[in-house]
């Protein structure tokens, strides 16, 4: 479904990532690991048209999407982008967020049936609809990032960091969520730090050290790899 | 040993939210003292207060004997107590050399440097500096730019060094030379307060931890007591975290 | 830290050729520079150049050259846009010319006192502006010129208002070759004055302030001193220009102290490049006399000048935004042969 | 920063706790000050300012919504004020010239209207132009130092406008005694004009609909959110160019519509600009950037303010008092009295 293959990307000067190539099939639950600033964030920014890779190509069930801005990505190709730092609204309410999300989508009807839907996966968005999301603690916020990028009904899903901040119970309850959207037939591509965590959850894994991709295989194989093992499990 | 920092009933608070709530504690000279608590238990906002970046609402911070709370971080600074941020602070149109220069010219006036550009230079070396000093910082990685924090807070030849979350990020390898460079850091005589997310690094390096849980103080002590203290694996160290 | 205290405690004797060239680069001086300079003096008995009109318009340029090098002072260091500039320059020809027709203070002596009250507001306008950062800075130092203006304005028992204040020349003669030499030197005094204090570790605490304030804080630069310290600075040398203006042109009207002046100063400033001091300087002359070719050829498009000011403004913003300085560097890196990357850049 | 919960509050501290906040204070204060005034001066000062506050509102709204989407400081927007006035007068005096000759009373009472939406369409059109052939192009090139750079783009912007006006139209006012010829209104044993009470509709109106605009609708709500957070606003497929494009054309119409609607006060000129542009910064420095609502609440303020300036002091002295007033609060308050850190504001 989507294919990178061998761009190199980063921000003015400094180049980030060289060569990188990775799929995603339908269905399918995709790790990307590795340690801060080896690109995993620079590679789904990239994907999701924030930065414009400098060579090589993306393509989404075979079409090329390179090059185009962010927005467009998101409208024509049915992808969605959770960003580390999350970019909320946080002076708008729950629910006006969660309609921001379903912006690409112009039909009402279809916009209140995504929003039933999320307040069925995340009870406590639907409590606290009318709080300004500033307003959130760091769970619920995480969890409001997701069921926006949801709301636009994607094909795929890519989720930078969804960990970064949280305590160890409600990182627990979000990769639940995540879990739980893939049972529902969503595809997820996961960037994470959490290596141990995130390897357990996923079908399959891709291991990114210093803007090249080093290591790719079933996630439970991974886990085996002597590599994996010293340098980001410690054992 | 002697006491370096004291710090006493220090609260702060933003609007009605209570960041750090009556926190008192003790850093004794030349030890490696840890801060750690799940993230926003409020160990920026206390390293902001002791450092001199905001007032703290109450409370009185003593540094090297000296009542030091309400002064402003360059103050703190020349007196010797250097900082690193969380999120690097470059001057990003200064070289990296420059960068380094300006906390020796103006943060270190207790002894007389004749040639601070050697002095960057050596503090750069120092810190394994992985780039050419002449690069311009609006250049340099997140990596890079936090040896280059680092090796700016020495410049001012520090008494106390406050870190905070330095080794986010790093290789296995980068890590284990950062703890070589803090220990090598504390054993010319620099009393070091880190805050840190890697319990590695805490483990490896400190001698005493304390623990922040939404803003107040829940632990203190070694890292090995602290570790096993059910207040803190109940509120922080799930058991993932403490396999990492 | 206890570690290799050699580095502290060296000092190494140099070569007087060294030492001389030391001292050079110290006050900003570099051969390019030198032979500019001597152009510009021996260029009042060259002709065209030797005749009045032109005497006139080379007088005016020398007089927004330094003004670009005060401006760039606080502009392109610290990096706040002193807005009111322009205010600060009739603060100081007002005094002087004030003291000259109410006193008979000589303008020799005037143009000095005339920079008291204009450092003195420059020193409040800093303590003002020291909480706000970037554009609020602007627009506070804009709100201070404005209301110096309105004061200028509306206390005509003082100022005559909008009628204007005549204020005694220099000099006797006619002539302006006099003029120029004065300028001149006023001109050479600010910027050796100015590149000396960027060029000592003052301008390293002043880029520091300017690019990054808290890490300025945290390597133990007081940004409070600095800040107060260059707009005090900047503002006692555009009083000190101000009186200039009053005795060599004669009058003095509110007009003087509009942000439009400041505009003026602002657009060559930068067309000149940021963070140079000497770039504005430097493109001032071939600009002002661009500007007043068109103003006297076409006398019936009576704002052509400004919005040429406008235009270049624009246009070098959006797409040279190192102005002319980094023109220069980048030739000069050529010949040299060094890496421009890792220069730091003019502007940013 | 730690999730503490906030303590729950009794309705009433809560309320005590909002009037005595600085915001809450200053809508007080204003209002006894309103009533001092009225019983002093008479009703007409406040009906005065009421009239023109809404006008002041109108443009002040405008010029906070662009700094909040674009983070955009505009010096050029008292430029649109002008050029709403001139088009209004182009538009309005030959139609007001043809009924003359040809009368009607319905086309009469709605000329005006034609010369009020033809400013409001020409303000849109020349923000839509200078969005896509100046900042769009700055913003291509490079966003460092933006809210600076960008800043000084209007103010070239702003010079162009003035100079280029003045060269094709000339210097001379072009105004209009009034709109409607009816006879004064009485109100609160005060005559006032037609003109000022459908203005003041007109102002309270758009305002209505603005806020509503920004409140329920798609567009609306995708403006605010690309004030709150640009990348965010991408990710959930909202185009920035389009947004960037809309809110300036927004806030040059409204802008030009201030221009237009207060032509019998304003008459059109070249600089005509410079005092809303400035009184439409006292209004957002008052009550912080990018909050729309409370430009409302501001433009009373200023206009009030004014207003007793003029009466007590004189009405030379209405820009020199509101200046101090403006630049006292910036140094008590740094963001406005109702505003809160507002992105941007802290970028050096």
């Amino acid at each position: 479904m989507l294919k990178v293959s061998e761009i190199d990307a980063g921000y003015g000067f400094l180049q980030v990532l060289w060569g990188v190539s990775l799929e995603v099939h339908e269905g399918e639950f995709v790790a990307l690991v590795g340690p801060n600033g080896a690109g995993k964030s620079t590679t789904l920014r990239t994907i999701a048209g924030l930065i414009e890779p400098m060579a090589g190509e993306i393509s989404i069930n075979g079409d090329p999407i390179g090059g185009m801005p962010a927005n467009l990505v998101i409208k024509e190709k049915g992808i969605s982008y959770i960003s580390e730092s999350l970019n909320l609204f946080s002076d708008m309410s729950v629910e006006e967020n969660l309609l921001l999300g379903a912006y690409t989508i112009r039909d009402k009807a279809q916009q209140k049936e995504s929003l039933a839907f999320v307040y069925d996966l995340f009870h406590r968005l639907a409590e606290r609809k009318s709080q300004l999301a500033g307003t959130l603690s760091g769970g619920e916020r995480k969890m409001l990032a997701i069921a926006r990028g949801i709301m636009s009904n994607p094909d795929l899903l890519l989720v930078d960091e969804p960990s970064l901040g949280l305590a160890p119970n409600l990182t627990h309850d979000v990769f639940q969520a995540l879990l739980k959207l893939r049972d529902q037939g969503v595809t997820i591509l996961l960037v994470e730090q959490n290596v141990n965590t995130t390897l357990h959850i996923t079908d399959r894994g891709y291991v990114i050290e210093k803007g090249q991709i080093i290591m790719e295989g079933a996630s439970k194989k991974l886990l085996n790899n002597k590599h994996v093992q010293a340098a980001y499990l410690g054992i | 040993m002697s006491t370096i920092l004291e710090v006493r009933e220090l609260t702060k608070r933003f609007g009605g939210l209570v960041a750090v709530n009556d926190v008192s504690f003790k850093i004794e000279k030349g030890e490696i003292f840890g801060l750690i608590g799940p993230n926003g238990a409020g160990k920026t906002t206390l390293l902001n207060c002791i450092a001199g970046t905001h007032a703290p609402n109450d409370g009185v911070v003593s540094f090297l004997g000296k009542k030091m709370t309400g002064y402003n971080a360059d103050v703190l600074c020349r007196a010797g107590m250097s900082r690193t941020f969380q999120i690097s602070q470059p001057f990003p149109r200064l070289t990296a050399i420059e960068n380094v220069m300006v906390a020796t010219i103006f943060g270190n006036q207790r002894s007389n440097i004749f040639n601070p550009e050697q002095w960057a230079n050596e503090m750069l070396e120092y810190v394994e500096f992985p780039m050419p000093p002449e690069t311009l910082a609006c250049n340099l990685n997140t990596v890079q730019l936090k040896r280059l924090d680092l090796a700016r807070a020495l410049a001012s030849e520090p008494e106390l060094l406050l870190l905070d979350e330095l080794a986010a990020g790093l290789t296995e390898g980068e890590l284990h030379e950062l703890m070589q460079i803090i220990r090598k850091i504390r054993d010319n005589g620099v009393t070091v307060l880190i805050i840190e997310h890697i319990m590695r690094v805490i483990m490896g390096l400190c001698d005493r931890v304390m623990v922040l849980h939404y803003g107040r103080k829940i632990a203190e002590g070694t890292p090995q007591s602290v570790a096993k203290d059910p207040k803190v694996t109940e509120a922080y160290l799930g058991e993932e975290t403490l396999a990492a | 830290m206890t570690q290799n205290s050699s580095v502290k405690y060296t000092y190494e004797e140099q070569e007087p050729i060294e030492r001389i060239k030391r001292l050079a680069k110290k006050f900003g001086i570099s051969p390019v520079g030198l032979l500019s300079l001597v152009i510009l003096l021996i260029l009042p008995f060259i002709p065209p150049f030797n005749q009045e009109h032109l005497l006139r318009w080379l007088v005016g340029a020398a007089l927004i050259a330094a003004q670009t090098i005060a401006f760039d002072f606080t502009t392109g260091y610290i990096n706040v846009v002193n807005f009111g500039f322009a205010a600060f320059l009739g603060v100081g020809g007002y005094t002087s010319a004030l003291l000259a027709v109410n006193f008979g203070i000589s303008p020799w002596i005037g143009i000095f006192l005339g920079v008291i009250p204009s450092a003195v507001l420059g020193f409040l306008t800093g303590i003002l502006t020291l909480r706000l950062r970037g554009i609020f800075a602007a627009l506070m130092s804009w709100f201070v010129g404005l209301a110096l203006l309105g004061l200028t304005r509306n206390l005509t028992e003082l100022t005559r208002g909008p009628l204007g204040l005549n204020a005694p020349t220099f000099l006797e003669t006619a002539s302006n070759r006099p003029y120029f030499y004065i300028i001149v030197a006023m001109m050479m005094v600010t910027y050796l004055t100015l590149r000396w204090i960027t060029n000592a570790h003052y301008g390293l605490a002043f880029r520091a302030i300017g690019q990054n304030i808290d890490a300025a804080r945290a390597s133990g630069i007081n940004p409070t001193y600095y800040r107060v310290f260059n707009f005090t600075l900047q503002c006692a040398f555009a009083g000190w220009l101000g009186g200039f203006y009053a005795h060599y042109y004669g009058i003095l009207t509110p007009a003087l102290m509009a942000t439009s002046h400041t505009v003026e100063v602002l657009a060559i400033s930068y067309v000149g490049g940021r963070g140079s001091i000497w770039g504005g300087a430097f493109t001032a002359f071939p600009f002002v006399f661009l500007i007043e070719f068109l103003r006297s050829n076409l006398t019936e498009l009576p704002g052509l000048h400004l919005i040429l000011y406008g235009l270049l403004l624009i246009l070098v913003m959006i797409f040279y935004p190192g102005g002319v300085a980094q023109v220069y560097d980048t030739i000069r890196d050529r010949i040299t042969n060094r890496s421009p990357q890792n220069q730091s850049a003019a502007a940013d | 920063m730690a999730e503490t919960a906030l303590k729950k509050r009794s309705p009433f501290i809560e309320f005590v706790s909002k009037a005595t906040s600085s915001a809450g204070l200053t809508i007080i204060f204003t209002i006894i000050i309103a009533i001092v005034a009225t019983v002093v001066a008479g009703p007409f000062t406040l009906l005065n300012a009421i009239v023109t506050g809404g006008m002041w509102a109108l443009l002040a709204a405008g010029l906070s919504l662009v700094f909040g989407v674009m983070n955009l400081v505009n010096f050029a927007h008292g430029e649109f004020f002008m050029i709403g006035g001139l088009t209004a007068y182009y538009v309005f005096t030959p139609i007001s010239a043809y009924l003359k000759e040809n009368p009607s009373p319905f086309l009469t009472a709605l000329a005006p209207f034609a010369g009020i939406i033809a400013a409001t369409i020409v303000g849109a059109l020349v923000g839509i132009v200078l969005e896509k052939l100046v900042f769009y192009q700055l913003r291509k090139r490079t966003k460092e130092q933006w809210v600076m750079n960008s800043f000084l783009l209007t103010v070239g912007i702003s010079v162009i406008i003035i100079n280029g006006v003045q060269i094709i139209w000339g210097t001379n006012y072009k105004g209009i005694t009034s709109y409607w010829d009816a006879k004064p209104l009485e109100v609160l044993g005060v005559f006032i004009s037609v003109d000022r009470i459908v203005v003041f509709g007109i102002a309270m109106v758009t305002m209505a609909i603005f806020w509503y605009f920004l409140q329920r609708t798609t567009t609306g709500r995708a403006i605010r959110a690309v004030s709150q957070d640009e990348t965010g606003a991408q990710m959930v497929g909202i185009d920035l160019n389009r947004i960037q494009v809309l809110t300036l054309a927004l806030s040059s119409a409204l802008a030009a519509m201030a221009g237009a609607s207060l032509l019998f006060m304003f008459p059109s000129y070249p600089t005509v600009g410079l005092k809303p542009l400035y009184i439409a910064w006292y209004v957002v420095i008052l009550v912080g950037l990018g909050n729309v609502a409370g430009a409302l609440v501001g433009g009373f303020i200023v206009a009030l303010l004014q207003t007793l300036t003029g009466y007590f002091i004189g009405v030379t002295w209405d820009d020199v008092i509101p200046t101090a007033f403006v630049m006292l609060i910036l140094l008590i308050r740094p963001s406005g009295l109702f505003g809160s850190e507002v992105k941007g504001v802290h970028e050096q």
